[in-house]
């Protein structure tokens, strides 16, 4: 893929005053954004989403413009074709999971999914090894469950990038190992290009291709990995 | 089918509902819809817009009002009745009153009257107690009522030592309040009815004035112990 | 037993019709104050929470200016239609919709303002429309909270009193509902039908308060 | 002047009273039960609850039931001490009291029950007694819902009619509080004394809408 | 120390049934109860700090009997003279950071902390590098200095003992790092015995003079690393 961001956005509030000015981009498969909390990650990936609009900037996916304030464009998250795996996955309680990954299969009244849809559903369910939780809802199944449910809602419906935000972090540092090995293999199996927000380094081992350093509001350094420029992963991650 | 609506003062309630009754079978396919409250009130409601086609009110003063304000056809307006004005106590009243001036013994601490305001057996027992000069004396005593029946409640259920109401309320309710002495000194009561110069039913209302008029309503009334005008 | 079957039935198609109108102007407004950020928001809700705080009787006092026959919208409908809602059931409609109103209204903004956002920004990126993120996500969790508010609207209609009865009367068939209609048979020393009122209202009551609970 | 001054001091009098009053029972109880569970609990909650649901009518009759000369416990009050509530200010108070004490019920409950459980447990940690727990801890963090609830539970104490009316009566400088001086003035058709007493009364309305908000 | 713990604890709700079955003992000063979340480490912290009450089982420290049920004693929490630093640090957001430190000083009413007892606190706060948090409130202050606060709170009542549950569960991974060495600083000041729920193994490295594996409702193991029976850290960790 080949992605340009470049987001401006002030955020007021009581309490504090919050200033994001970044920008980076890529040609890798694999990009995370690595940072301390706070400091504008999860902002720039809702931006890329159509989920925030930036004041100003610019942001493009394989040369479709997203958003431009100079010309003016900002495609809606609906037709931006971008899938989102949510901090807390973001999962639809009143939906079972069957409904759930079949969610956005659908989107006009009376929204009720065809048969062929719903084989694909089952098929997606399946190939995730979460069949038996078809008929349950998201409040009784575990967090690594959880994840996968939320990553076959996304990707069901075929999207050109898929933007992850801290996928491990709500879980045991025991499933953690686990699920990151998972995602990498789903993530080859579909052959989807990523946006990965973390602030743990173990992920920037499994997944860097280009690693994005935010510190408080802005972007520090933009790494390529894959282009053998001479930066090595474990001294940046040492530093 | 039509359908009249009769606002009358409160101490109406049971003679009216017999009449009312009467008349539907009299008048077959007019409906009787009664609405019962102080005189005062009533006259607002019509005032604001109330779909009343009948007023009957229990004193002079609020249909004088009600024609000044144009809100009924003068020349409909007719006494029909006439009340007399008593003291009342609850049944198992212990105390024994024998004048009014008993009123101010230190044992009777609430007297119930109507709000001289809007109901009309307010205003008479007001001009009552003032001519025996002791409207004053007892105002500390006094439980003012929305309604002559609001009074007669009071008395029924003990909550007040006495209440002055009208002859045929304390007739109603035998069985719970005691009549200890009928008072006088007030202007003769007299009910008037009239057509509501709003309605646009003046036909049955008429018929309906008719028959309260009538021998069969006279009747019906005296039998609820109102004399005749 | 039709005088106690009439006033409760006026009073069940009363407070039904209050309910209705409450709930959509309520559920309506409160969604655009929870979503939507404009100048005079906060004025608006306080606006519709008065009826909350405020005397019924002076609310009927307003009503009386705004709808009586010589109001502004009455005296209008009057001239124009040749209707008045003063002592009509639909006046009582009126009273009690505005009684119940912030009732729905605050339940309904506390329940969309506490469905977790992302809920809705991940319809977004799944293909829906505002609508359908309203109707298949918004609406639906928030659907327990506007439930819960419209039962309390719904018990608040049935027992208006001073509203209801500077608006619309106390006319027995038409207007007399079954708050009235306890006043009245209590005033007139009815007791048995008082009795028989109160129990019957209080069951309708105790009936509300265990569904919404 | 005093025609408006007299009532709005007395229903600043009754509401003050009966908020307090509404306020201490609703605090204890609703702080009870937060945090103990015991049988009946729910039906304890659904019990005091009932005053929001019920018409003020209707309250005003078990009320009669209970505190009238004749009543149960109003009977018991009368032989023995000779003093009745029914047509006293204080009788306003009882009333208004069972009126407003569900809203101050409902949001201190719910404010309790939001409070973080570690923040008490730290404290106990930190050698607090369960008295000092509450004082220090559970009360203070509930305390912004409290006042909410209090606040509400004020407003409707002042606009309480119906219930007022069966229990007090309607007794000029004695228990005719601004919503029944309303009634009355509108009632008589003393317009002029209807306006100034809406005024007043909206304006106070309001206030306590502004404070609570 | 010597620390022995054994409690049994039946927990029903609608959704799920859990019943803790846990026993062990130590004589070192440091014990890392290690496991999955849902696993009863909490509880059993909350057990030992008498916030939850078993339903069968003892506690003893130092030979101190804190809880019983056979001998039917169960010390007060505020009795047993034990700091808790919460997971999520349970600052009371009403009250400033120097409130919050000089909170359990004085237990009557009418609360004022005299002169002596300021000064102390102006102390802690000084030695926890946090003076100048003095007047700020627990929502303003980052998720470190929190710490920080619910530290100094729970040491400057001197207890015989710490519990810690996932100290640094909610900090950043770059921020757990520093504040891992900081607690162990302050833990060899203080002289202070301490037990600590963690999933990170990290903390173990750290951390474990006694190590308790939790599975779920359950101890699998109890390790003493000091005893030098032959049992090697690194190991335990790579199973
Ligand atoms: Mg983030
Ligand atoms: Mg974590
Ligand atoms: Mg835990």
């Amino acid at each position: 893929m080949v992605i340009e961001v470049s987001v401006e956005k002030r955020m007021e509030s009581k309490a504090r005053h919050f200033r994001l000015d970044a920008a980076f981009s890529s040609r890798e498969q694999c990009v995370v954004l690595f940072g301390p909390s706070g400091s504008g990650k999860t902002l720039t990936l809702q931006s890329i989403a159509g989920l925030v609009t930036p004041d100003a900037g610019r942001i493009a996916l394989n040369g479709r413009v997203l958003f431009d304030t100079q010309s003016g464009v900002n495609v809606p998250s609906r037709h931006r074709k971008i899938g989102y795996v949510f901090q807390d996955y973001a999962l639809f309680p009143h939906r079972t999971v069957l409904e759930n990954v079949g969610f956005g299969l659908k989107n006009d009244w009376p929204w009720r999914l065809s048969r062929d849809d719903r084989r694909q559903v089952m098929e997606f369910l399946e190939a995730f090894e979460i069949s038996q939780l078809a008929q349950s809802y998201p409040l009784d199944i575990s967090g690594g469950q959880k994840q996968r449910v939320a990553l076959a809602r996304a990707l069901i419906r075929k999207p050109d990038l898929l933007l992850m935000d801290e996928p491990f972090a709500a879980l045991d540092t025991l499933l953690r190992v686990k699920l990151r090995e998972e995602l990498a293999k789903i993530r080859r199996a579909f052959d989807i290009p990523m946006v990965m927000v973390t602030h743990d380094p173990e992920d920037i081992r499994v997944f860097a291709e280009t690693l994005v350093i935010y510190e408080i509001g802005r972007v520090r350094e933009c790494l390529h990995f894959l282009k053998s420029d001479g930066t090595d992963l474990e001294e940046v991650l040492a530093s | 089918e039509q359908e009249i609506i009769v606002s009358a003062a409160a101490s109406l309630t049971n003679a009216f509902t017999e009449v009312g009754k009467k008349f539907e079978a009299a008048n077959p396919g007019t409906k009787v819809v009664l609405n019962f409250a102080a005189s005062g009130p009533l006259l607002q409601q019509i005032e604001q817009g109330a779909p009343a086609d009948v007023f009957a009110s229990a004193d002079q003063k609020t249909m004088d009002q009600a024609n000044e304000k144009k809100l009924i056809l003068t020349e409909t307006r007719k006494n029909f009745a006439g009340n007399g004005l008593v003291l009342i106590v609850p049944g198992d009243a212990k105390t024994s009153i024998k004048a009014l001036k008993d009123l101010t013994l230190k044992e009777i601490t609430r007297i119930s009257v109507g709000n001289p305001e809007s109901v009309p057996a307010g205003r008479y027992a007001e001009e009552a107690l003032t001519s025996e000069g002791l409207w004053e004396t007892l105002k500390p005593k006094f439980i003012l009522a929305n309604s002559v029946r609001q009074v007669l409640d009071y008395v029924s259920r003990g909550e007040v030592d006495a209440g002055i109401v009208y002859a045929t309320d304390a007739a109603v309710a035998k069985e719970k309040v005691r009549v200890a002495l009928k008072l006088e000194k007030h202007k003769p009561i007299l009910y008037p009815i009239a057509v509501v110069a709003a309605t646009r039913k003046t036909d049955p209302a008429r018929r309906f004035i008719d028959f309260v008029l009538s021998e069969e309503g006279v009747e019906i009334l005296s039998k609820y112990g109102f004399g005749k005008p | 037993m039709t005088q106690t079957l009439v006033p409760l039935l006026l009073t069940l198609k009363v407070a039904g019709f209050a309910t209705l109108g409450a709930s959509l102007v309520g559920v309506s407004v409160a969604f655009l104050l929870a979503r939507v950020r404009f100048r005079g928001r906060e004025w608006l809700d306080a606006f519709l929470t008065l009826p909350l705080v405020m005397p019924p009787t002076v609310l009927g006092y307003y009503l009386i200016v705004i709808i009586g026959r010589r109001g502004w919208i009455g005296s209008w409908l009057y001239e124009t239609f040749g209707v008045t809602l003063m002592f009509t059931w639909q006046g009582a409609v009126v009273a009690s919709t505005v009684v119940s109103l912030p009732l729905v209204f605050k339940a309904a903004r506390s329940a969309f303002e506490s469905i977790d956002p992302n809920l809705e920004k991940a319809a977004r990126t799944l293909g829906l429309s505002e609508a359908g993120v309203f109707f298949r996500v918004s609406f639906p969790l928030a659907w327990p909270g506007i439930l819960a508010g419209t039962m309390l609207a719904f018990a608040r209609a049935m027992g208006e009193f001073g509203a209801t009865l500077m608006v619309a009367g106390n006319l027995p068939g038409k207007t007399q509902t079954l708050s009235l209609a306890v006043y009245d048979a209590v005033q007139a020393g009815n007791e048995r039908m008082a009795a028989t009122l109160v129990i019957i209202t209080s069951l309708v009551c105790m009936a509300v308060l265990v569904f919404s609970g």
